[in-house]
């Protein structure tokens, strides 16, 4: 049904188009529906069936996949355009990552692109009418050595100078900001001190691919679930279609965001490419009253922590360390996590751990994204997240987008070119060199 | 997952290393490779969905390096072997 | 290292913390022994067990035959020789002084072998009596169950973040080896795991 | 208080050993073996906590892990435990607990307004508001945040221990009911190493809260005598208190043992609770199965609880849960529910049947006088915060719609008997697939995936005679697969099965006309069959979208009653067969495990291990601070009285180069290489060359990684034609060890090289100072003049009347030596060098001293040896060996490698002389510039050198060696501190090295 009341409580910069028919969400609608008990909802998205034809198909409908077309149609106009996805949105990482979106980085390709994501970020929920919840709680990278305070402050001053927000909280401050963190001098890792961005923060994940599901949608995008892409067709080196479970799909161009599973797509296309599939774990503990106000992160113990607006803290650490495409892990990683979690909040000790699941990393060779043009004409790839992803999503999309539609990078996405192996201008934030796990 | 070290026998996860994967072959002599056959060795790898043959190091145990051919998706392993030996089993 | 004497004596790792005497946990009769086994000398080999001259050395010089089964030891008296790896073995025995066993064996296997001397490389902890297994138990996530762990058995394997080398030798005697510079920590989680049976630590073990 | 509702005999209950305990301050009794939840209802307390959302009135639905209302706070203090399963407490005495999710007080809790707007607030309200102004989202989601959370997590450190076990056995059983007891009794019996695992107290399962007989005797004697037996065995292992939370790879599964939570504080001294980690051959899942609700209006007011619940009650408790109920059920195990509650003196109010047809199973029933209204359902529950009347209405006979007169049955509490779900979750954990059954309405374990396999009412078997036959053929499935071949199968004891019967799945049920009831699927989530309805209207379709949509199952008990209700009436709203539907994923684990039993001993000094260098005591007997570097401690400086930090640390600084120094370094990683072809390996691994380095010398060397970066550097020394010694940096000690393993057992197999980790072998001391020569000849019989023992030269003597090893080698510039002597005398050697010293000045210095004197010389440690740099970058090009191949080479030529705008290493100085160069500082033209600004290198270590006496650092700058001369600005913002910096050369004290080689 058309969106009768003009919603005046929404100043969003770019207000649903009023060509398709979606409702616009608000206290108001909400209320009207109220009255007939929220039997008249419409759909967030439509499902169609595929067409035989799209000028862009997007392989993948996770966060990445449906803010491309979402930016496709928004900033290029082009939306005859069309998301496939395999099993339901938002199935992948999207939807099983700990939702930590930040552009701390140090190297300057990161900090630009990372730093474009988070100002779309702030517009999100406007932009898409849809409140993804991003919660700029802000993100401390506890310092826990001088070699740490070093790093950490090098890095800071690198965001600074990028334009980017940091700052260095003493352990007083810190003790104000979460007072439930281990000061004791005794602590096998003390706190010396720490990194903070305060703008970043976390998103609810689900709602991220939902919004621009429902966005795209609205623009004549058509996402089509449960529909695996199986094969990719060229001619003389272009790309001409995708084959499907749902049937073979013609396209002019092709944009692949499917993480994890990145390296298998361009195995249709016979392409190797720099990314092992490696499985990361998170876990939630049982819901408790607001415990944690910000998110913390310990590299020295292996801990990325923050708590949901449900209550539970969610929370992760390292890979499993060794190639997998299951999305469930082993024990010793939950081990290392817990206790980091333990020795960071010495009270947690007695919360429950409630659920754990894993996900499929697309780690790459520095730990950098790859989002370009591939030696396949009308072919784009967009993966090599590693860890972090869901932060990029918006960004991700958006200079996606621009590539796909423009068929060249945008100046932020030049640098994750596929190419950079080749010629040495990696971005290794870490220096770990060309070994995907340890990134 | 328990690895059966090719000497120690059986062992949990946690004893083992992962070192990547057993078909990455160092060109013996890299002044006669291309550079694309460089970048191949140091950076492509194929990433099967399904069996693969890796190298793991038994750092907790006798510290050598052995193959495995491990399903990356049900993380059954079919067999084991020294480097030097011959990986059976999966369908590959 | 050359074969040379010294009166010097060797500090142990645990000197900070090694208390004679010293009981832990409220059970009335401890059910496990801490001590630490010093002065060993410890002397790495690695050869090829098949090349005559490199086995036939090691026997000579320590009075056991190489033990060729992966997972167990050989011992004569108070010396062993401890299975690591295919090629690798730690021949072990009550002090004999700075480099004489190592001496030994290099004369002994010539070039047939590598020879290392590690004897102030390791903390050695004996644990015995009738908990001891299990104490053990919250270690290393290996079968230490009587039926597959028995006395000639060695095992390599990690706790507390740490490698290992567990030998068994008798029904509830274990030596536990592990390096030097962890030692202490080694030590006091194992105090922190024996607390349920209670514990008490030995006079050092010289043999 | 006494306790009213508590039955005259019967129950498991030890009547002699009477507790009291507290709950929302006031004080009740009960009986060791009651639960809080039973000692709850004997007391005649029924509403115990406030739901999720609305915060409507909760009472208890369950009688263990599937409990989805009674949570409550446990304990107090430090000790205090959110979220606690009041069915899952054993009471002990003077336990207190509390309700969770109320304020001020249970009876008045300002948020349950909510239910006043529960009609604003469907499913994923919060998506579609809370929008504007964007600057208020932290606000609302701080008011969102308290409503939300449930219980309060502790605030103080745990007083109590966790530990950790490992186990191996033939056979693990999960579940100790008679499934699971028959098939640890088959298992056992064969000889096999048997673990048995219960989650709850007692063994007994169902049978605990039944009245079943076994071979003519109460089904509990049988229990009795099957633990005893089991008890006696050498090669069983039983673990009451004890869940199977989780099923990992190669049947390693994870239990969680409660060793002292029913107890006021844990024992003596065992933990307060273990994880078991168990590595088992085979495994027998007996975990039972959970009965469902019935979906009908205010379905969740106190007192409406599951009927095998309220059958456990009266039977295992002897507490009735009031005077007068009604049990609304769609299949037969509601009639043995009843027939037990009236037996136990309660007044049976009505049997409501959805089934139009009389079921065998109403005889006894009837028997007894109860009314049975086939063809009816309960569609909505009067009363508040307690049940005071169930509304009951005819049904057509499709089930759709509700017929006849409306008539209101009065009861004060309410069972519901809504069939059952097994309990597939570990079956489900362990990969394998499930398949749906018509019959029970449920989802079965399909074929397995790994070693196990399912008996009893987790795999559908519900009668007791099936369960015991299931589980001794399970066990002995089991156990010949654990390789007991001859095991013989254990003849299971005679029973009479008890089954459910024919079951009329009812998802939800109908309403009359115009009547808008909240009929709650998700208890603890607050989530409705109409939540669903919406989630599904509005595209969330998938079972996964749903569950996120709506949060259904995604509580603590994970839906373990609402997943089938829940799905099915997705099915319903999609019109599509459940199993098209599915069901979401089973995760570990199966209820939450405590953080503290999982980190087990890993807490506090032992999360991570301590690496003790052999001085490390001395270090500390002589006031030096320790500065952690990877699990290392090392001395930081040695503190004289009346001195401050800064004193001690430029004191040491220049006595080494005025006297001599020591310097703990035995964290440096050491690594023995010995074989015919150890040369030409160093050959490979490092850029320069090692083949032709004289026996007794030493040489610094530098290794790449494939990629052409620098990866570590050290010094190796050859002691022999076929022996050498590596050093290699503290951080990368292991990495540069594994890296040289693995090249020689996969990539160069054919070199005849063995090596072999030396680092604890060894105590490293540095001796550094123009008096170092003469410091050391008095304590050695090595020939320490110069011409003897040149520049880079390694000797072997005795040292202090131990055999060592001096090597001449500098990382402070001056005159210097490393002495290596075995460990165990490493504080012997120190003792004697300062002993002998004093009339030198001798001092030990620590890292901060050491960071001055290397950063004076511009020789690099882990600052610039990022991961990034080339050998190039840091002054090492002329050091790549063109005469021979070395990992990494191949990598030199990329474009990237011979960029002319590469970061390289220079030395910094403090333009003005009197401002310190800021630590992490970036270099930049000028510090006005508008951002983003471009960054021309990066400070990577800063001090004052009191030797130069001026601030110095050193950095990476594009072109950096071209540049020396030129001015640039440091500055770090997050610090406020931005100082002029001028480049030049690193080498910036005695650039020419004289002092080393005098
Ligand atoms: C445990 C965990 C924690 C994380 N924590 C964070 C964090 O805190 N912060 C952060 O920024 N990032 C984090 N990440 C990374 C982040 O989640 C991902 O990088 C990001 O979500 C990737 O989004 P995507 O859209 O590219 O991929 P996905 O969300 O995985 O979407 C890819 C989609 O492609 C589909 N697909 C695959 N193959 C095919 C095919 N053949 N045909 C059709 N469709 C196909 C998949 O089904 C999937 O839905 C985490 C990841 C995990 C697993
Ligand atoms: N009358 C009926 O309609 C009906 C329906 C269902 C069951 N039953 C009765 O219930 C009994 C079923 O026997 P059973 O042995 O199959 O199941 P059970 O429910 O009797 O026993 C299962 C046991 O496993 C434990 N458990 C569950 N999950 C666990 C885990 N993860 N870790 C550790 N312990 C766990 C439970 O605490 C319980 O004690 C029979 O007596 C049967 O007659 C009757
Ligand atoms: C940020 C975040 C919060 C979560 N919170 C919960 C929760 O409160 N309850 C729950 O059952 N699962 C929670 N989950 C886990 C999901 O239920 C689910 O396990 C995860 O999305 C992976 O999907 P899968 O388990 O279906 O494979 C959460 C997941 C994420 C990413
Ligand atoms: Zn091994």
């Amino acid at each position: 049904m058309r969106c009768l009341v003009p919603d005046s409580a929404v100043s969003s910069p770019d207000p649903i188009d009023g060509g398709s028919t979606v409702t616009h969400y608000s206290i108001f609608t909400l209320a009207r529906n109220a009255l007939d008990y929220h039997e008249n909802w419409p759909e967030a998205w439509r499902s169609p069936d595929p067409q035989p034809e799209y000028d862009v198909v997007i392989v993948g409908g996770g966060g990445h996949g449906l803010a491309t077309a979402f930016y496709l149609a928004k900033e290029h106009g082009i939306t005859n355009v069309a998301v496939i996805e395999k099993g339901w949105l938002g199935g992948g990482n999207t939807g099983r990552n700990t939702t930590i979106v930040r552009s701390n980085y140090l190297l300057e390709g990161n900090a630009h692109f990372y730093e474009k994501a988070m100002e779309l970020w702030r517009g999100m929920t406007a932009e898409l009418n849809y409140n993804v919840m991003f919660s700029a709680r802000g993100v401390l990278n506890l310092a826990h050595n001088d070699a740490q305070v070093d790093a950490f402050q090098r890095r800071g001053n690198a965001m600074r100078l990028n334009g980017i927000d940091a700052e260095w909280k003493t352990v007083g401050e810190i003790r104000r900001m979460a007072p439930l963190l281990n000061f004791s001098r005794e602590a096998r890792f003390p706190i010396y001190g720490g990194l903070l961005q305060p703008l970043a923060g976390t998103a609810r994940h689900d709602a991220v691919a939902w919004g621009y599901a429902r966005g795209a949608d609205s623009r004549g995008v058509d996402i089509i679930q449960n529909c695996e892409v199986t094969g990719m067709k060229t001619e003389q080196g272009r790309i001409v279609g995708v084959e499907t479970t749902k049937g073979f799909i013609k396209a002019r161009k092709v944009g692949v965001a499917v993480a994890g599973h990145t390296t298998q797509l361009f195995d249709m296309v016979g392409l190797r490419l720099p990314i092992e599939s490696h499985l990361l774990q998170a876990m939630v503990s049982e819901p408790v009253k607001p415990a944690l106000d910000t998110v913390i992160t310990s590299g020295a113990a292996h801990c990325y922590i923050s708590q949901s607006d449900k209550g539970e803290m969610v929370f992760g650490g390292d890979l499993d360390f060794y190639n997998s495409y299951a999305q469930r892990g082993n024990f010793p990683i939950i081990e290392d996590v817990v206790s980091s979690a333990c020795e960071l909040f010495p009270a947690f000790t007695r919360l429950r751990l409630m659920r754990t699941w894993g996900g499929i990393m697309d780690m790459s060779m520095d730990g950098s994204p790859i989002i370009g043009k591939t030696p396949i004409e009308g072919l784009y790839i967009n993966g090599g997240w590693c860890y972090g992803g869901f932060k990029a999503t918006p960004g991700s999309g958006w200079v996606f987008a621009h590539t796909i539609a423009q068929d060249r990078p945008h100046k932020l996405n030049e640098c994750f070119s596929l190419e950079r192996f080749e010629t040495g201008y990696v971005l290794d934030e870490k220096g770990a060199g060309p070994f995907p796990k340890a990134h | 997952m328990r690895i059966t070290c090719p000497w120690c026998g059986e062992r949990y996860l946690s004893d083992f290393t992962y070192q990547g994967d057993a078909t990455v072959e160092r060109p013996s002599d890299p002044d006669k490779v291309s550079d694309a056959e460089w970048h191949d060795y140091v950076y492509l790898r194929d990433n099967p969905k399904g069996w693969h043959d890796e190298v793991w190091h038994h750092t907790n145990g006798c510290r050598k390096h052995f193959k495995a051919r491990r399903n990356v998706v049900t993380h059954e392993i079919a067999s084991t072997a020294p480097m030097s030996g011959e990986l059976t089993g999966g369908d590959k | 290292m050359a074969n040379s004497a010294t009166a010097i004596e060797r500090r142990s790792g645990l000197a900070a913390v090694y208390e004679v005497g010293a009981t832990g946990g409220s059970a009335e009769k401890p059910g496990v022994t801490l001590a630490e086994r010093r002065p060993l000398s410890i002397v790495h080999v690695a050869g090829d067990p098949d090349t005559a001259a490199f086995a036939d050395g090691v026997r000579s010089a320590t009075g056991c035959a190489l033990p060729t089964n992966a997972n167990t030891m050989n011992r004569s008296g108070n010396d062993a020789v401890i299975w690591l790896a295919p090629t690798r073995w730690l021949c072990v025995s009550p002090d004999q002084g700075p480099g004489v066993l190592e001496g030994a064996l290099r004369v002994a296997c010539g070039d047939a072998g590598a020879v290392i001397d590690v004897s102030h490389g390791r903390t050695v902890t004996r644990l015995s009596g009738p908990n001891a297994r299990d104490v053990l138990m919250k270690g290393p996530p290996v079968d230490l169950h009587a039926s597959v762990f028995a006395p000639g058995s060695a095992v390599q394997s990690n706790m507390a973040h740490c490698g290992v080398l567990i030998t068994c030798i008798d029904e509830d005697t274990f030596d536990l080896y592990c390096f030097r510079a962890f030692g202490q920590h080694m030590w006091e989680w194992l105090c922190e795991a024996s607390l349920e049976y209670g514990y008490e630590v030995g006079e050092t073990v010289g043999i | 208080m006494s306790q009213t509702f508590r039955m005259p005999e019967g129950g498991l209950i030890d009547r002699a050993k009477p507790v009291t305990f507290k709950f929302n301050g006031v004080r009740y009794n009960g009986f060791e073996g009651d639960t809080l939840a039973s000692a709850l209802l004997a007391n005649g307390v029924h509403f115990v906590g406030r739901s999720f959302k609305y915060h409507r009135p909760r009472g208890i639905l369950g009688a263990g892990a599937e409990e989805a209302n009674a949570m409550v706070q446990l304990r107090e203090g430090a000790r205090t435990e959110p979220n606690v399963r009041a069915g899952q407490i054993d009471l002990f005495d003077g336990l207190t607990a509390a309700s969770q999710n109320c304020w001020p007080s249970l009876n008045f809790d300002l948020q349950s307004v909510n239910n006043l707007f529960k009609r604003l607030l469907p499913a994923g309200f919060y998506y579609k508001t809370f929008k504007w102004p964007l600057s208020m989202w932290l606000t609302y989601e701080h008011v969102i945040r308290n409503a939300a959370g449930m219980g309060k997590s502790a605030v103080k450190k745990d007083p109590d221990r966790y530990e950790r076990m490992n186990a191996f056995c033939d056979v693990l059983v999960a579940g100790g009911g008679p499934a699971g007891l028959m098939a640890a009794l088959t298992a056992a019996r064969a000889g096999a190493r048997v673990i048995l695992a219960e989650e709850t107290a007692a063994f007994g399962g169902h049978l605990k809260g039944r009245r079943y007989r076994i071979v003519g005797r109460s089904a509990m004697d049988w229990v009795r005598e099957t633990i005893a037996e089991l008890d006696g065995m050498a090669n069983v292992t039983l673990l009451p208190r004890t869940t199977v939370a989780s099923y990992y790879d190669h049947n390693m599964l994870v239990l969680n043992q409660h060793t002292g939570d029913h107890l006021p504080t844990a024992a003596g001294d065992t933990p307060r609770q273990k994880v078991w980690k168990v590595w088992a051959t085979e495994v027998v899942l007996a975990t039972g199965s959970i009965e469902r609700p019935m979906v009908f209006g205010n379905n969740d007011r106190p007192g409406i609880m599951l009927a095998s619940a309220a059958q456990a009650y009266v039977n295992q408790f002897a507490v009735k849960p009031g005077c007068c109920t009604v049990v609304f059920t769609n299949n037969d195990s509601g009639y043995e529910a009843a027939v037990d509650l009236f037996n136990a003196g309660i007044e049976v109010a009505a049997i409501v049947d959805n089934r139009h047809e009389r079921s065998a199973a109403a005889d006894a029933a009837e028997g007894v006088g109860i009314e049975i209204l086939n063809g009816h359902v309960v569609y909505n529950a009067t009363g508040s915060k307690r049940v005071t009347g169930a509304e009951v209405m005819a049904l057509d006979y499709e089930g759709e719609t509700l017929t006849g007169e409306h008539r209101t049955i009065a009861c004060d509490f309410l069972c519901m008997a809504g069939g059952w779900t097994p309990s597939v979750h570990l079956f489900s954990q362990s990969r394998g697939k499930t398949l749906w059954d018509e019959g029970l309405a449920a989802f079965l374990p399909g074929e397995s995936f790994q070693r196990e396999r399912s008996a009893g009412a987790c795999r559908g078997s519900m009668g007791l005679a099936s369960c015991l036959r299931d589980g001794a053929a399970a066990g002995l499935d089991a156990v010949k697969a654990a390789g007991f071949g001859s095991a013989s199968s254990v003849e299971a004891p005679v029973a009479d099965d008890h089954g459910p019967g024919a079951l009329r799945a009812m998802w939800k049920v109908p309403l009359p006309p115009h009547t808008h009831l909240k009929q709650f699927v998700d208890f603890q989530n607050d989530v409705a069959a109409t939540d669903i309805e919406l989630a599904a209207r509005e595209g969330y379709r998938s079972v996964e979208h749903t569950k996120r949509y709506t949060t259904l199952g995604m509580g603590t008990d994970q839906g373990k009653t609402s997943n089938i209700n829940g799905l099915a009436i997705l099915a319903g709203a999609l019109g599509k067969p459940i199993p098209d539907v599915g069901h979401t994923t089973f995760r570990p684990p199966y209820t939450a495990i405590t953080f503290g039993a999982i980190a087990g001993q890993e807490r506090g000094h032992h999360f991570a291990p301590t690496r003790r260098t052999p001085l490390h005591d001395w270090h500390a007997e002589n006031g030096a601070p320790f500065v952690p570097a990877g699990y290392w401690l090392r001395a930081q400086y040695y503190l004289r009285d009346g001195e401050g930090m800064w004193d001690a640390i430029y004191r040491e600084t220049v006595n080494v180069r005025t006297n001599v120094g020591l310097c703990d370094v035995s964290p440096l990683g050491k690594i023995d290489i010995q074989g015919k072809d150890a040369a030409e390996f160093l050959n490979r691994i490092y850029i320069n060359g090692f083949a032709k380095l004289a026996v007794g010398k030493a040489r610094y060397g530098v290794m790449l990684r494939e990629d052409g970066v620098v990866f570590d550097d050290g010094t190796t020394s050859r002691l022999g034609e076929n022996h050498f010694m590596m050093t290699t940096t503290t951080a990368k000690a292991a990495a540069v060890l594994q890296h040289m393993e693995y090249l020689l057992d996969v990539v160069w197999p054919e070199l005849d090289v063995h090596i072999v980790s030396v680092t604890e072998e060894w105590c490293g001391i540095a001796v550094a100072g123009p008096k170092s020569r003469e410091l050391l000849s008095r304590i050695t019989d090595i020939d320490m003049s110069n011409d003897a023992f040149e520049f880079m030269g390694v000797r072997e003597g005795q040292i202090a009347d131990v055999p060592g090893r001096i090597y001449r080698i500098s990382f402070s510039g001056e005159l210097a030596y490393e002495v290596g002597v075995p460990a165990d005398w490493g504080r012997h050697v120190w003792e004697t060098l300062m002993a002998k010293g004093e009339d030198l000045g001798v001092q030990p210095y620590g890292m901060e001293a050491m960071g001055i004197l290397r950063i004076e010389k511009g020789h690099v440690t882990g600052g610039e040896l990022n991961g990034r740099t080339s050998a190039g970058d840091l002054g090492f090009g002329g050091m790549l060996s063109s005469k021979k191949p070395f990992i990494g080479q191949r990598s030199l030529s990329k474009p990237a490698m011979t960029d002319p705008e590469r970061k390289m290493l220079v030395g910094l100085k403090s333009v003005d002389g009197k401002s310190r160069i800021p630590r992490g500082g970036q270099l930049v033209e000028s510090p006005g510039a508008q951002l983003p600004m471009e960054m021309h290198g990066e400070v990577t270590a800063n001090c004052y050198s009191p030797n130069l006496k001026e601030f110095i650092g050193l950095g990476i700058v594009k072109r950096g060696p071209e540049r020396h001369g030129e001015r640039l600005w440091a500055v770090s913002p997050i610090t406020n501190q931005c100082v002029e910096v001028e480049i030049c050369s690193p080498h910036m004290f005695d650039p020419e090295g004289e002092r080393l080689r005098g």
